[in-house]
């Protein structure tokens, strides 16, 4: 029983990241609106970025940002201690991954203001429908 | 290995730079737009040609770029299969400009420039996903690719295009997420990126879980973009609503591309040892692939639209290369592997065709095509190779993929491909050949002269282009037929790892 | 053995498709032209091969290498007797047809006659490339190829009983092609590593019992332009098409191309000495002696004169089989010699059937009565040509019985043979009646037979010349006999 | 103290994102994905990724909201789930 | 459709639910991740870049190559929305009513029937769905956007020590003019950024990274290593590669702003660039 409360408690990012990613990946496949999708489909990016900057986290590291003494212009490889500082890789794709999604984002609601125009809604068994009664 | 050689990096940033020029020039001069574009993929073209016979001459060719060695930085790493690849996919993009450029001006009359910017960043993209070494680059031009790709269709059938393209979006998003999410665990697991490194470091954690969960993410991440079977939903309302011009450089290169990416996952990042001994999922993937040539081929069947019909074709032969690829023999890797090339340019000649034949008639329903051959002589001709091919009739370079593939699944005991393999060309001769009665043999009186015929007897010959360049490509099937032994012992052969 | 590199086996094949572009662009314009390229394609065909015959003759063995494709497979031509025997015959044959389909098209004013052409032309060029094949995969590229450019003759008419007839024909043809010799054919090359035509054939000691006898039968029903019951109900069907696609590939090229990929089956991939282990010999006797005998019997139910001929043909073509399968030398010779005869007597059959339907439009054989007063010539030829496939002197015919007769005695079959003689029986009673009635029922008062006269020259001279050629084969058929035991023993 | 933040914080996360796909009006989906973005943007920023929390900051919970709701300002608020 | 998403969610969950269980612990500090690649950008970062935060570094310079494909896909993304949206021809069909605003008294005229055609100067036609000016708002926001925008260059500019970097700080200047366009209107904007700039703007950003990068090709460098640049610049390598990302830094900056901004106003407008929202 401690041990797996240690175990809940001492991942307790994974988990979070694993019912984020599965409250996302329901709501793309199982609502109906194509804006509701939307919102799924970037609770699950979210989530997945969670991970990775879970992986990255250093217990007792700071910033990516390496200090650098004062009146020194620079710090010698040396001197710095790595675990001091966080993984600062994930976050690098993790920049990527959020500038990824928010342009499939913005091309995903240009989309979806186009259908719009063409069926005047949003819910997708209603345009199903029309598509069928053509 | 050669290192610091230019060509390898020409080959993705000339249409990359391009694409913001032909952008730029929109709004200066529309006219300067497709010779810049075609300038760029010409040089790709040359660039990846003499990238492929450096990879023949001397050996895979690594870039650094950056100039940071490879766990730190990105690094290209050109083999002979993503060399072939690269050739193919700049051929094919240069080849589709010449035969569309009177479709995109007729689609897409004020927005052309712009048109012709995403197409090229989607070549970009397709180039950039095949020549990386790098797990997460390969992420990101996958979401070039994609997002090009998703623009492309829902500029496509007004009423139809977006929704289908919304639709590709959700799934497609899903799919890459599952890739970066599997990428995300082999990172955790091993602390590296690049593929030879990590391939690599993954010796030691054969028995780990989550080396486990990161490759079941990665392969079906990698299989929701190309469309196997059960996750193929996207795929047909996408690639039939698409434009005419995108649809057919979208179709044949998107799914094989993933393909090449699966294949590449699979033997140069995750390992033979890994996925024959470790793994025991290669029997119900090929499982898996036999249900899908045959769904493919099922559902093209209850089609009537000449488009979709096609595009369940393509579900049929990912079928195909997959089931190829996992059949973890040298002879069926081959298969799968030729089938990659050959597919390519048969699925382009379908939908040159589906293009030439909508250009004269809107609606591509089997019917309308009554008495074609009469009446788009060049056409037909280059839709029957094509046909034959996918058929797999000799000397079509359909057959001698389908040879491998069969060889490979006896050698490998997996008798249920084997008999999806040959049951879906007994389904892609009732396909084509109910076509073909339509088109060769029309049970009409010659003349005619009701209302209603006479738009349809003023259907000719599609543009010179069109037509020259289906013909071309019908030539190139037969070609490459004929010379598949030598592809296949030049190109080939040498890629395939040892210990298979 | 001389082996020697030439271009005449391609250049035999690629004649007639070269001349197609011309036909196109002749078109419906310049109908003469057009047909007088065709000509001169079939004669320069001929030309082409007969000068191969003598070398042959002294052992020299032609061949021609397109492209390799891997270890042990090529596509690539190779002129032994037995291939440069059936070619002979088609490419000769060709010329005939050529005359005859002139005579048979313009005298019914068929539409599409560029496309018939074409695709006649492309179907000879396939049957010789399945006849100069050096293995099994140029063989099969072109059994394929002559399939496809069939299918648009047997639908020629395009109305919809053609359409009916053309799918089940490209049904029974493709489906079983691909889906039996194609995995068989991989299967062969999985254990043989190759598929080379070899004397002796190349299976020797590569697979267990099981696995070589299924191969066989997926070889031997696999080729089903063989006809071999149960997979013969198209030929019957096919016949919708005009009658010189009937009589030149459907009684001549395309179901001798299946006999003819079974006959390389079992003397280049098989050998003799492995059938004779697995008694696969007598299997596929036995089972051509079942089609032999149950064509015959319905060839005597049918009306239609052209169904009744595509019977007869099937029971025909088992005769090959038959005498492939003995598998004693007479019995093969026979067998081999059987494809010559039989297919100036059957094409001589169809000429004349198709003379008549020109001259009057009859196509059953009850409303025939009293036609041989008006069109003698026509049923002189029709008698000779049925006793060369009954198998009576003065025809060829009797020679390739003779031969199948004697193979059966030497292979102590009597069972066979007995069935062979009551076939031959069969034979006589199906189409001595219709030359019998021709010639000397009184007609029906509903018929008026006296407004019908002669066939146009055109279908006349084709007619004469197989039958004065049938009649020859009964006394020079020595060559054939020297071509075969030739490409026998190799 | 920290640990009651970061509980707090991990409970809203996954409020707002249930509730950014239930609530039945668009609008408040539009806000309620602000808000999620915003605490999401918290926990990274408490885990040290300050680059990440502010791109997420200023492009999920700034621009992505506008976009948001511009859409829906073109189209309707309107939704059946 | 649920049961489906059900079953999907439930087994994707178990797998995931099963890896976990082999996870390194949460801010483990040995775990594989820690060890391999990323202590070489830790340690080297100052003395090989000159820049003190890592993330820019590794962002800009180790796998820069990324970066610039990054900023690609939002040069795409703005390029998608043009082409999807951007109507040119305002012919339309406008199924409600037609609004025209009176231009010196400001007074708004609602048309039922849309055949009407006014061509007068004084008249201009507006969106149906036009929201009217707040003055608090328009002018808090007149107030603001400078601000914004200055805060935004800092980001930029400062990057390099502290967070912050193009990408962030695009996104800023871009939501500045956002902002403007929302509490003016949508026409306001435009007049101050046109259309055609904001295009070439969104190609110019990323042409001056692919740009710093093929300059390193020419200069006989791998692409993107900005290191070569030493040989035009007067400084060594090290500060060389902390100029070469500050220009990459402007370039990605100035990318984020016009696709921000043109997929802002196509959306807003549904193409038709009036003065929607």
């Amino acid at each position: 029983m401690e041990l797996l409360i240690k175990e809940i408690i001492g991942k307790y990012n994974y988990w979070l990241y694993i019912i984020l990613m599965m409250i996302g990946l329901y709501a793309i496949i199982a609502k109906n609106n194509l804006i509701k999708k939307l919102v799924g489909m970037n609770i699950f990016q979210t989530a997945i970025i969670l991970f990775y900057i879970s992986i990255g986290y250093k217990k007792g590291g700071t910033l990516p940002i390496i200090e650098i003494p004062h009146g020194h212009h620079t710090i010698s490889p040396e001197s710095i201690d790595i675990s001091k500082y966080i993984n600062p890789l994930p976050h690098v794709l993790m920049l990527t991954a959020i500038v990824v999604s928010v342009a499939t984002f913005g091309v995903a609601l240009a989309i979806a203001l186009k259908i719009y125009k063409e069926y005047n809604t949003l819910e997708e068994d209603e345009i199903r429908m029309r598509l069928r009664g053509k | 290995m050669i290192d610091n050689h230019v060509f390898p990096i020409l080959i993705v940033i000339t249409p990359l730079v391009c694409a913001f020029f032909v952008m730029g020039l929109y709004w200066v001069d529309k006219r300067l737009c497709l010779p810049l574009t075609i300038l760029a993929i010409s040089i790709s073209f040359i660039s990846s040609i003499i990238t492929l016979y450096s990879v023949l001459t001397s050996g895979t060719i690594q870039y650094k770029l950056g100039g940071w060695p490879p766990p730190i930085g990105i690094e290209y790493r050109i083999d002979l299969l993503n060399g072939v690849i690269l050739v193919i996919i700049s051929f094919i993009s240069l080849f589709n400009l010449f035969t569309s450029f009177n479709q995109v001006s007729h689609d897409f009359p004020e927005k052309k420039g712009t048109f012709y910017s995403l197409y090229l960043l989607f070549t970009t993209g397709l180039l950039g996903v095949v020549i990386t070494g790098d797990l997460f680059n390969l992420y990101v031009l996958l979401e070039i690719t994609s997002l090009s790709a998703y623009a492309q269709i829902a500029l496509g059938d007004k009423k139809r295009a977006p929704f289908a393209s919304l639709n590709y979006i959700f799934i497609g998003v899903i799919g890459a997420s599952f890739y970066l999410l599997g990428v995300g665990y082999i990172y955790m697991m091993t602390g590296s990126l690049n593929m030879g490194d990590v391939a690599h470091l993954i010796h030691n954690l054969h028995h780990s879980q989550a080396i486990f969960v990161a490759f079941i993410f990665c392969i079906v991440g990698v299989w929701i973009k190309m469309a196997l079977f059960p996750l193929h939903i996207w795929l047909p309302n996408a690639y039939t609503y698409a434009p005419t011009a995108s649809g057919r450089i979208i179709a044949p290169l998107m799914t094989k591309v993933m393909v090449y990416v699966m294949i590449r996952l699979m033997y140069s990042v995750f390992g033979i040892d890994y996925l024959f001994n470790t793994l025991h999922i290669s029997q119900s993937i090929i499982y898996l692939s036999s249900a899908a040539v045959l769904f493919g081929g099922i559902m093209a069947l209850s089609q009537d639209n000449l488009k979709k019909m096609f595009t369940y074709i393509i579900i049929s032969e990912i079928g195909y290369m997959v089931g190829g690829a996992w059949l973890g023999n040298k002879t069926g890797l081959t298969g799968a592997i030729l089938h990659i090339i050959n597919d390519v340019f048969m699925t382009f000649a379908l939908f040159l065709s589906a293009g030439n034949f909508a250009w004269r008639i809107k609606d591509l329903s089997i019917h309308n095509l009554e008495d074609i051959f009469q009446k788009m002589p060049w056409t037909s001709t280059g839709f029957v190779v094509v046909a034959l091919s996918i058929i797999g009739i000799p000397p079509t370079c359909g057959f001698f993929s389908k040879w491998y593939l069969i060889l490979g699944a006896i050698e490998a005991k997996q008798y249920l491909f084997i008999i999806a393999l040959i049951l879906s060309s007994l389904l892609n001769i009732i396909l084509f050949f109910r076509v073909f009665e339509k088109s060769l043999f029309s049970s009409k009186p010659h003349v005619m002269e009701s209302k209603e015929t006479r738009s349809y007897n003023l259907i000719e010959e599609a543009p010179a282009n069109m037509t020259i360049g289906l013909l071309v490509i019908g030539a190139i099937l037969i070609l490459i037929g004929l010379y598949s032994g030598k592809i296949v012992s030049n190109l080939i052969l040498p890629f395939i790892p040892k210990g298979l | 053995m001389e082996v020697v590199h030439s271009i005449r086996p391609i250049a035999a094949i690629l004649v007639s498709v070269s001349i197609i572009p011309i036909l196109i662009s002749c078109g419906k314009d310049r109908p003469n032209f057009r047909e007088a390229w065709t000509f001169v394609a079939g004669v320069l065909k001929f030309l082409i091969i007969v000068s191969m015959v003598p070398g042959v003759m002294h052992g020299v063995l032609y061949t021609f290498n397109i492209v390799h494709l891997g270890p042990g497979l090529d596509i690539g031509f190779k002129v032994d007797g037995l291939g440069l025997t059936f070619a002979l015959v088609a490419s000769f044959l060709w010329i005939v047809t050529s005359l005859y389909s002139i005579g048979y098209m313009r005298g019914l004013d068929e539409h599409s006659q560029t496309r018939f052409y074409s695709f006649f032309a492309s179907s000879l060029c396939s049957t010789i490339g399945v006849a100069f094949a050096a293995n099994l995969i140029t063989l099969y590229l072109f059994y394929e190829l002559l399939s496809l450019s069939t299918y648009p003759l047997v639908v020629h008419h395009q109305d919809p009983e053609a359409k009916i007839s053309g799918r089940k024909y490209l049904i029974y043809i493709l489906t079983t092609s691909i889906g039996l010799v194609l995995p068989a054919m991989i299967i062969c090359y999985h254990l043989g590593h190759t598929l080379d035509f070899r004397p002796g054939g190349i299976l020797m000691g590569t697979g267990g019992k099981t696995i070589l006898t299924i191969l066989f039968f997926m070889f031997l029903f696999g080729f089903a332009k063989s006809a071999i019951m149960p997979l013969h109900s198209w030929l019957p069907a096919a016949m919708v098409a005009p009658t010189p696609v009937s009589a030149l590939l459907h009684a001549v090229a395309v179901v001798k191309v299946g006999v003819f990929s079974i006959i390389r089956i079992f003397t280049g991939i098989y050998g003799i000495s492995l059938l004779k282990s697995l008694h696969l010999g007598t299997a596929a006797a036995y089972i051509s002696a079942f089609t032999i005998l149950v064509g015959s019997l319905i060839a005597m139910s049918q009306d239609e004169l052209k169904r009744r001929l595509a019977f007869s043909t099937i029971s025909q073509l088992s005769y090959i089989i038959l005498g492939i399968s003995l598998l004693t030398p007479k019995g093969m010779i026979g067998g081999i010699i059987h494809i010559v005869m039989h297919a100036f007597g059957k094409i001589t059959l169809f000429f004349g059937a198709g003379a008549i339907f020109v001259a009057t439009g009859q196509k059953y054989i009850s409303k025939m009565k009293g036609l041989g007063k008006k069109m003698p010539i026509t049923f002189l030829a029709f008698f000779i040509g049925s006793l060369s496939v009954i198998g009576l002197p003065p025809t060829g015919g009797f020679y390739s019985k003779w031969y199948l007769v004697l193979g059966c005695i030497d292979a102590h079959k009597i069972s066979l043979l007995i069935i062979l003689l009551i076939s031959s029986f069969l034979n006589a009673l199906y189409f001595l009646p219709i030359v019998f009635k021709g010639f000397f029922s009184k007609e029906d008062d509903d018929v008026d037979v006296s407004k019908y006269k002669e066939a146009p020259l055109c279908c006349i001279i084709p007619m004469i010349i197989t039958a004065t050629i049938s009649v020859l084969l009964f006394f020079y058929q020595g060559i054939f006999y020297k071509l075969i035991s030739i490409g026998l023993k190799l | 103290m920290y640990w009651i933040l970061d509980l707090m914080i991990l409970t809203l996360v996954i409020v707002c994102a249930i509730g950014a796909i239930t609530i039945k009006d668009l609008l408040g989906t539009a806000i309620l994905f602000g808000a999620y973005s915003f605490m999401m943007c918290l926990l990274w920023a408490i885990m040290g990724a300050v680059d990440v929390a502010f791109t997420e900051a200023s492009v999920g919970a700034g621009v992505s909201t506008v976009f948001f709701v511009a859409a829906i300002f073109r189209t309707t608020r309107r939704t059946r789930d | 459709m649920k049961k489906v998403a059900l079953i999907v969610v439930i087994l994707c969950g178990a797998i995931l639910i099963h890896a976990t269980s082999e996870f390194p612990k949460w801010g483990e500090i040995n775990s594989p991740a820690s060890l391999h690649v990323s202590p070489y950008y830790i340690k080297y970062s100052v003395e090989q870049t000159d820049v003190p935060n890592i993330v820019t570094s590794v962002l800009a310079d180790y796998r820069g190559f990324d970066t610039m494909f990054e900023t690609t896909v939002i040069f795409c993304a703005g390029l998608a929305c043009f082409l999807l949206l951007r109507i040119f021809n305002d012919k339309e069909e406008e199924t409600e009513s037609i609004f025209y605003r009176h231009i010196p008294s400001g007074i708004i005229i609602e048309f039922k029937n849309h055949e009407v055609d006014i061509r007068d100067e004084d008249f201009e036609l507006i969106d149906s769905k036009f929201v009217p000016y707040d003055l608090i708002i328009k002018t808090v926001c007149r107030i603001l956007i400078p601000f914004i925008q200055i805060f935004a260059l800092y980001v930029v500019a400062h990057g390099d020590f502290s967070p912050g970097g193009g990408f962030q700080g695009g996104v800023i200047l871009g939501a500045s003019i956002i902002l403007l366009a929302i509490s003016f209107n949508l026409k306001t904007a435009i007049e101050k950024i046109s259309e055609k700039t904001l295009g070439v703007l969104s190609a110019i950003g990323v042409f001056i990274y692919a740009g710093i990068g093929c300059l390193c090709l020419i200069l006989k460098g791998h692409f993107l290593d900005y290191g070569k640049l030493a040989k035009i610049l007067p400084i060594d390598p090290v500060k060389a590669r902390a100029i070469g990302m500050l220009g990459v830094e402007i370039g990605v900056a100035i990318t984020v702003m016009a696709v921000m901004i043109i997929i802002y106003i196509n959306i807003a407008s549904q193409g038709k660039h009036q003065e929607g929202l």
